[in-house]
This record gives structure tokens, C-alpha cells and sequence, in this order.
């Protein structure tokens, strides 16, 4: 299998998956503009991540992503989240094929929009 | 993972015991080089004459007029680029649903200063052989179609390409590795001058494959070396895979006609199944003239690769009609020429029946596909979720 | 006629029974197509994948630098095509004994521009580096030299090639078809940028080769179609074949030493032997530097094919050095380019020795060739007589 | 097998194989020059070929119909020799493969030089 047994658990169960009314911030990031997408919407409490929701189009590695993403990502502050790195939802993952990493990038920079959006909400 | 289905005959298909049984003495037994004057040479000529005069035999040409080769992709580009370095310059009419084989040999020929017309299609994959006609001009060297369409099953319309063909005195190539062995073909009636075919689509072994190229037909040879082939193709004679490439035609010269209902019925039952039980849905392809075996359904606003990952967790082979390359989801060139919009084009999925393929087999896909198409959509940024 | 021996491995050599076994599930269940992303798909891709490893362990490089191709007539025009096409015009040298898929390759890319040199051999078909050296121009694209000689046998002097090569930069092809599998290739140490080989000479199957090509090498490729073999080769994989020519590496990586040995040894009987009882015969090529299994005579004032005929009907498989087409005996280039007188070069018989080769086997050739060679004389119209 | 079994029993044990000493007609036949030859002596009686005796060069094919050619001439007339055609020796030898064909040409050739020669002697 090119896929490690996290990934493939993420891709079939993914947490956090759907959307979200009103949130504290929303964010995007899209690939090279070819309807790949993630979107993060996060409820922010004292600073923090308190629920964290996502929607995603693209291939299994990448909602994989976004579900690790969003697991990493919950109870953590805002600010922090800023700083959550490609890299940090790979391993998490257990790795990703070469040609799939991707998938982490593309998390780690729609969850960033979202943190960003929700600190300028907040500022 | 206990249950396996293979739907991905499209792709490769196993070797079917008959002609495995048939291949296997030529490893190790009759060993020899078929170039070779010796008994051990004749015995494998010998094999590979009675492979020639099966095919020979079922396309109801001369055994003269065929030509072994590694495959379907090396018969494509031997037909074309044989054609076209033949004439040394010119005009080439193709398609833009051909198999790369053909496609990217076309497109390295206009590196060499051939020009090349890409003809489109309909919405069904189709080809309008009135446009065929527009494209010809005087300098016009070859004209190169293929059959049928492997992602989507759309059936060419050949015999009226080949007319027109005829009429100019244009050679016509047709790519038919989707059709030889799974539908009928007859290269007069239909104007065929060169016929590609590949052993491993039709349950012979893969690096095999053969072209057809009917006598008197202006052609240079693309590999050079010894002469063998009557001095077409040089290169010692795969001679298990040659011998496993006729009985596997001549296996399918028996059992094409049952086998192409029984598929024919077992996809109306895979679509109707996959129609009822999955909501935005279709099927692509021409609605009748199409191949057998092959359903390719496209499920709007779903990524093509999840679903064969989805399947393939469940033991299911079936292939992606997109690719996710770095980030980029790129529906194939087929889907994009039929004009198929992005958010169907993405959920590309071509199912593939063969041999094996029962009706447990495809209730058994149709009862995982539901809710893995169900989950997928859960997570999408779109109205669909 | 009871016994059979078979003389002819540089021709063709039978599968070896642990390399059969280990193709035999890749035809009927480990069937994808390794281009697929399911199970079945990627089962495929490991036994693919497993197969370049091993060959890159073999041969000290990286999985990457290898490409599989048909066998190697292919290997050999992709890498003297796809060097020349990558460079667009230019020179290329290459040796007047080459085998017809080089030398023919050469002559074809003449026919779109290339100018070639055929560098000329000695009496023992050994080419002389610095004949090389003063064939090279400013515009010299490619070097192709053959290491060992399949007729004759002659090892050529690749590492002072190389080094000429390395030094004015210009990529060197070696085609090891016959030599690879036997005696040892440093492709670093001996300069060589690109080397061909194939399976079916190495007790693989027929039908599967493949090409060396180092990192950094500038090269096109010669077969379009799909993104096989990174991009450097289209066509569907042939599985089963690339596995065979994997285990078939390794199995000569574990016995070449050994069998060489033992295959100079039976050489050297046999030579013995037919020279003790056959007047008027030699041994062609180098004396030293030589294949270990190859024995090519020269029977004075005999016609080669009668004495390949004559061994036949006592059981026996050789090769004939010379050709009688259409009542010409045609000394092979390879003889003509030695300068072999036509009396000697009419009666060139190659014996080739493998594995099964046994000192029983050597003693009942000799034993028939002695009366066989003594008839055919006694029809000569010439002194021998 | 390429050959018939006549063909081979020739090739194997070529009948009048050798020369003969003052011969009362020679004649040779070259295939374009290349070394391929066959030559026959005639010993003639009473206008007969009495003897016949053979030497060549050339493949099996070549060797064993210079034998079946030596077969079929003695005890006929020389004037008949001259009359002997290839497709004769081919027939007799139970068929020559297409490009093998050539053998017969070089024996009825040389066989008719020797006809000549003779008659051209006792003429
Ligand atoms: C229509 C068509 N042409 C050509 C090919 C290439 O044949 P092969 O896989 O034998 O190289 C294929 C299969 O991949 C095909 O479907
Ligand atoms: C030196 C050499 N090069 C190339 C070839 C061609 O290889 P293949 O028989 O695999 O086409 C051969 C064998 O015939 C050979 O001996």
C-alpha cells in the first residue's frame, strides 16, 4: 500500500469533517487553482481552537490531511496555529508518498488562513 | 480485505490457463532462437508460424501482413511513425481521444516537421467522420484512428473513416488493442490498412502485441538491427509471448461472441445498480456503440482517485479517469476533448468487466461504491454536501 | 537421432527453472498493470520494482539509471537514437563488427543526416583505441562499441575507449548483449555511459532487455505513449518478463564466476579436441581475450551451413558463420571485417557452450564434426579434396 | 526439417562424389561468382555418360543435388544432358526450399556444361 495505515484511516474516518455556522475564522487554500480546496472554519474560545471544522475536494491524502490537520490543530492556541507546519501533519501521518505531499501543504496553509482570518476578527 | 474484484480489464487481464499451458513449453524446452537453422531453432519457428497463421486465420488476412511486436504502444508507434517516416514529410490526421501512444507520436512527429491535425469529438466520444473529411488535404500521409475509446468504451466510426480514406488513397491506421479479440473487426469491409493489438487486453501476456499492415502499403521499419520479420521489426522473437498471443486469439476467436453478451448484460446491471443507489451520476461513453465490458461512470464533485482508494480498501480494482498529479486533479485528455465539465470530469471511474466479473462481483462493487461516494461528498466545500 | 546438444547459447539459452518459477505468478495472479494505484496494480510495481533493484545491486548503480525495453535490438536503437535524436545532428562512431542492431541503427540515422565512421578491427576482431582517438571530431555526438563480439567472442578494450570518451565528454554506448551476465562490467570504472543488455542470452526470457543509462545522460526517448519507465520508455510493463530478467541477474550474479570457469576449461577441450582430429581448422577471434563460452572455427574450403547441417542431423544446434543466400556464401561483416580469407571465412562455425554443457557433450561434437568435415571435403573441387 | 529426406540421404552420401581423370567433357557452374561452384566430368560411351563423377562447393542442397544430378545422368545420352532441367533435379529430390532453389540451377547448369564440352570434344 502507498499509504500509510494513519492515512488511510483519516481518509476513511475522517474527524472534524463538515461545516460550521458562524465562525470565529474561515480559511482557504487552493492548488494551483484546479479546484483542489481545503477550508477550515475554527470556533475560537480564550484564544483557542475549541472546534475545528473542514471541507475539502481532492484526492484521499489530502482529506487525510486535513482530518490529521484538524486534530493537531484542536484546543491549541490561535497564534500557534500560524506556525503548525506541513512537515508537523506528515509525520503525524506517518508519511506521505512524494508526489502527495501535497496534501499536507495544502492543510497546513488553509488552517493557517483560517487562524490568520480569526486573529484579525479578533484584533 | 477478504473479497477480491478485478474490474480493470481495460487496464491488463490475467493469462488465461489455456494459453499459459501453450506458452510454457517455449521457455525452457523449445528454447531456441526461431533465426536459427538447427532443430532447436525450427521448433521455435515453428511456434511462432502457428501463432502468425491463428491471427492470420481469425482477421482473415495474410499471415504475411502481420508483424510481431513488444506491445500495443510499439504497434502504434511503428504504424504511424512507419507510415510517416515512410513519405518523409507531410500531414497527419488523428484524434484527440487516441491513446497516447498514438497521440505523443504524433505530436514527437511534429517535431520532425510533420503537421498534424487533431480531429475533436462529441460528447460521447465520438468522432464525426465529416470532419475527418475537412481535414484531409493534398499532402495528407496517414490517417490514424483508434476503435474504440479505453476510458470511455465509445466505439469509432471506422468504416465510414476508412471509406473516405480509400477514396483518397490515404492509408488508415486504427489503434483497435480495446477491440481485437472483443468485438468483431473485418479490415476490408471497415478500410483498414494497419490494425494495432496488444496481447495482455485479451488474457494473453503483456510485452506482446502485433500489427497488421496490408500488403503493398508504403512502410519503413522503426528498429533496426537483424531480419527478422521478413525485415520489418528487427530483434529475436519473443517467441513464448508470440505463442501465447495467437492461442489467446484463438481462445477468443471461441469464446468472443458469448463473452461480449454475457459483459454486455452484467454492465447493464452495474449501471442500473450504481444509477439507483448513487445520487449524480453518469455514465460516459456512447449509449450503444461502446465496448462490452466497460463502464466508466462519472461521479460529480468527487475526486476519481478517492473512490479508487475507497474500492481498492475493499478489495476492488477499478481506475482513476483523473489523475491527481502535485495537487492538480487532471481529468484525462479523453474527457476533457468530450467536453466534460470539471466538476463531473473529476470523479472520473472506470470499471472494466472481464472474464471473471460475476453478478455477485458487480452487486458487490455497486453495495461499496454507495457509501464510499456518500462519505466522500460529506466533506465537500460544496452545495453537494 | 538420440541425443541433442546444444551449441548455440549466444543465440538463445532455455529459462533457468528458479527464474521460471519466480515469473510463472506474474502471468496468471500478480496480473495488473503496474501503472494502476490498486492491489493488483501495485502488486505488479513491487515485483517491477524488486526486478530494477536487484540489476542495479548487479551492476553498481542506482534503479533509477535502468530502463526496460523489448530486448536488445531495442536497447540498442533507443541508445544510439535516443543519444543522436537528443543531439539533433552530428558524428557518431561506432566499429565495422557491431552487431546489426547498432550497426544498422547507424546507418538508418545516416539516412536523416548523421555521418557515421565504422572504425575497422584486426585479424582478431579487436578494435584499436587509437583508431578510435582519430575518429573522433568536434562534432561527435556518440560512441557505440560492443564489449564482447557474438561471433567470434573478442572482448574489446571498452576501458581505454572510455576514457578517451570520458575525456572529450562524448556519451559511450556499450552493448553488452553478450557479455553481461558473463564476466564482470564496471560500467564506472570502463567509462560507459550507456549499456545494453538482454535477457534472453542470460537464461531469461526472450522478449525483455533493458539499457543503462547514467544519471545525467542527455537522451530521448524512441518509444512515445504513456509515462512508463519514467517517461523514458512507453509502453505497458512487461511484467513477467522484467521479473525474469531480475532473478535471472541475480542467479548470474551468484554462478557467473564459477561458470565461466568451467566454460573456458570445456572451451578449451573442445578446441583441443577439433583441432587433433579436424586438419585445416581455427580458432577465430582473440586468443586470450574472449568470452568464456564461445569457440568460433574456421573450417578451410567448407561451407559453413553443411557442416550446421551435417551436426543437426547427429542432434547438435551451432550457428553458422556464413550465410548462403540465394546460392551466395556470404562471410558474416563481422569475418569480412577481420580480413578472414573466403576460403576460411565460407566454413565459420560458431559453437557456443552453456550451462548444460557437459565434457560428453564436447567429446560427441567433436567426435561427429571429424567424419562430417571429411566428407564435405571429399566433394571439394579445390586441393583439400 | 527444412529438406526432404532425400535431399538429406544426398547431402549425407553424395553418389560420384570426386574427380575423374581424363574426362571426355567437363564443365562448371559458378552462382555469381561467389566462391559457390559445382563441377562435373563426363566419361562417355557410344554417346552415353557412362561414369559421372562431381566436386562442389556450396550448402547441402548444393552437394546433394550435384549427386542427384550425377544419378539421374548416367547411362543417358549426352545430347539428353544438355535437356536436363533444374526442376528435374528439384522433383527428384523431393522439392527444395524456395531459397535453396538455386541448388538445382547451379547442378543442371554445370551438368549441361559438361554435356557440352563432351560433344564439343567429339564433335
Ligand atoms: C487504445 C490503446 N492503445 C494502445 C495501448 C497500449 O498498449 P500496450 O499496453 O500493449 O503498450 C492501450 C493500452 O494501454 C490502449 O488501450
Ligand atoms: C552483441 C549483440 N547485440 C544485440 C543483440 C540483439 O539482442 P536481442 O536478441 O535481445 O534482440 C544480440 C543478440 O542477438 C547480440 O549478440
Amino acid at each position: 500500500m502507498r499509504y500509510s495505515a494513519t492515512v488511510l484511516d483519516h481518509f476513511l474516518n475522517p474527524r472534524n469533517a463538515g461545516m460550521m455556522r458562524d465562525p470565529d475564522g474561515t480559511g482557504e487554500e487552493e492548488y494551483e487553482g484546479c479546484g483542489d480546496l481545503t477550508r477550515f472554519f475554527l470556533r475560537v474560545r480564550d484564544g483557542r481552537a475549541v472546534e475545528i471544522r473542514f471541507q475539502t475536494y481532492g484526492c484521499g491524502p489530502t482529506i487525510a490531511a486535513a482530518s490529521m490537520a484538524s486534530e493537531l490543530a484542536r484546543g491549541r492556541a490561535v497564534d500557534d496555529l500560524c506556525r503548525l507546519k506541513a512537515q508537523d501533519i506528515e509525520t503525524a501521518l506517518e508519511g506521505l508518498p512524494e508526489d502527495r505531499r501535497h496534501a499536507a501543504d495544502v492543510a497546513a496553509g488553509a488552517l493557517r488562513a483560517a487562524a490568520l482570518d480569526a486573529l484579525g476578527k479578533r484584533g | 480485505m477478504t473479497r477480491r474484484v478485478y474490474l480493470d480489464h481495460n487496464a491488463s487481464t490475467p493469462v488465461h490457463p489455456e494459453v499459459m499451458a501453450e506458452m510454457l513449453p517455449y521457455f525452457t524446452d523449445l528454447y531456441g532462437n526461431p533465426s536459427s537453422i538447427h532443430a532447436f531453432g525450427r521448433d521455435a519457428r515453428e511456434g511462432v508460424d502457428l501463432a502468425r497463421e491463428r491471427i492470420a486465420r481469425f482477421l482473415k488476412v495474410s499471415p504475411q501482413e502481420l508483424v510481431f511486436t513488444s506491445g500495443g504502444t510499439e504497434s502504434d508507434n511503428f504504424a504511424v511513425k512507419g507510415l510517416a517516416w515512410a513519405r518523409g514529410r507531410g500531414h497527419l490526421i488523428t484524434s484527440r481521444v487516441e491513446h497516447h501512444a498514438v497521440f505523443r507520436t504524433c505530436q514527437a512527429l511534429e517535431g520532425f516537421g510533420f503537421e498534424g491535425t487533431y480531429v475533436g469529438v462529441d460528447g460521447y466520444g465520438m468522432l464525426d467522420p465529416d470532419e475527418v473529411r475537412r481535414a484531409i488535404r493534398p499532402d495528407t500521409v496517414a490517417i490514424s484512428v483508434m476503435h474504440a475509446n479505453s476510458e470511455v468504451g465509445t466505439i469509432q466510426p471506422i468504416g465510414e473513416i476508412g471509406r473516405l480514406a480509400r477514396e483518397r488513397k490515404i492509408p488508415l491506421h486504427v489503434d483497435a488493442v480495446q477491440t481485437f479479440g472483443k468485438i468483431p473487426i473485418d479490415v476490408d469491409a471497415l478500410g483498414i490498412d494497419l490494425l494495432s493489438f496488444s496481447g495482455h487486453k485479451i488474457y494473453g501476456p503483456k510485452g506482446i502485441g502485433g500489427l497488421y499492415v496490408r500488403k503493398g502499403t508504403k512502410m519503413v521499419s522503426i528498429q533496426h538491427g537483424g531480419e527478422h520479420e521478413r525485415r520489418r521489426r528487427a530483434g529475436t522473437e519473443n517467441v513464448p509471448g508470440i505463442v501465447g498471443l495467437g492461442k489467446a486469439v484463438e481462445v477468443r476467436a471461441r469464446d468472443m461472441r458469448a463473452e461480449a453478451e454475457r459483459l454486455t448484460a452484467l454492465r447493464t446491471r452495474f449501471w442500473e445498480g450504481v444509477r439507483a443507489r448513487v445520487p449524480e451520476v453518469r455514465l460516459s461513453g456512447h449509449p450503444t456503440e461502446r465496448l462490452p465490458g466497460t463502464a466508466s461512470l462519472l461521479v460529480r464533485h468527487v475526486e476519481s482517485e478517492s473512490i479508487v482508494l475507497g474500492l481498492d480498501l475493499k478489495g476492488i480494482g477499478v481506475s482513476a479517469g483523473s489523475a491527481c498529479t502535485a495537487g492538480n486533479v487532471e481529468p484525462s485528455h479523453v474527457l476533457v476533448a468530450m467536453g466534460v465539465p470539471l466538476d463531473w470530469a473529476m470523479g472520473a471511474v472506470r470499471c472494466s468487466l472481464g472474464r471473471s466479473t460475476t453478478a455477485e462481483d458487480i452487486d458487490y462493487v455497486v453495495a461499496c461504491l454507495e457509501p464510499i461516494v456518500k462519505k466522500l461528498r460529506q466533506v465537500l466545500p460544496v452545495g453537494a454536501a
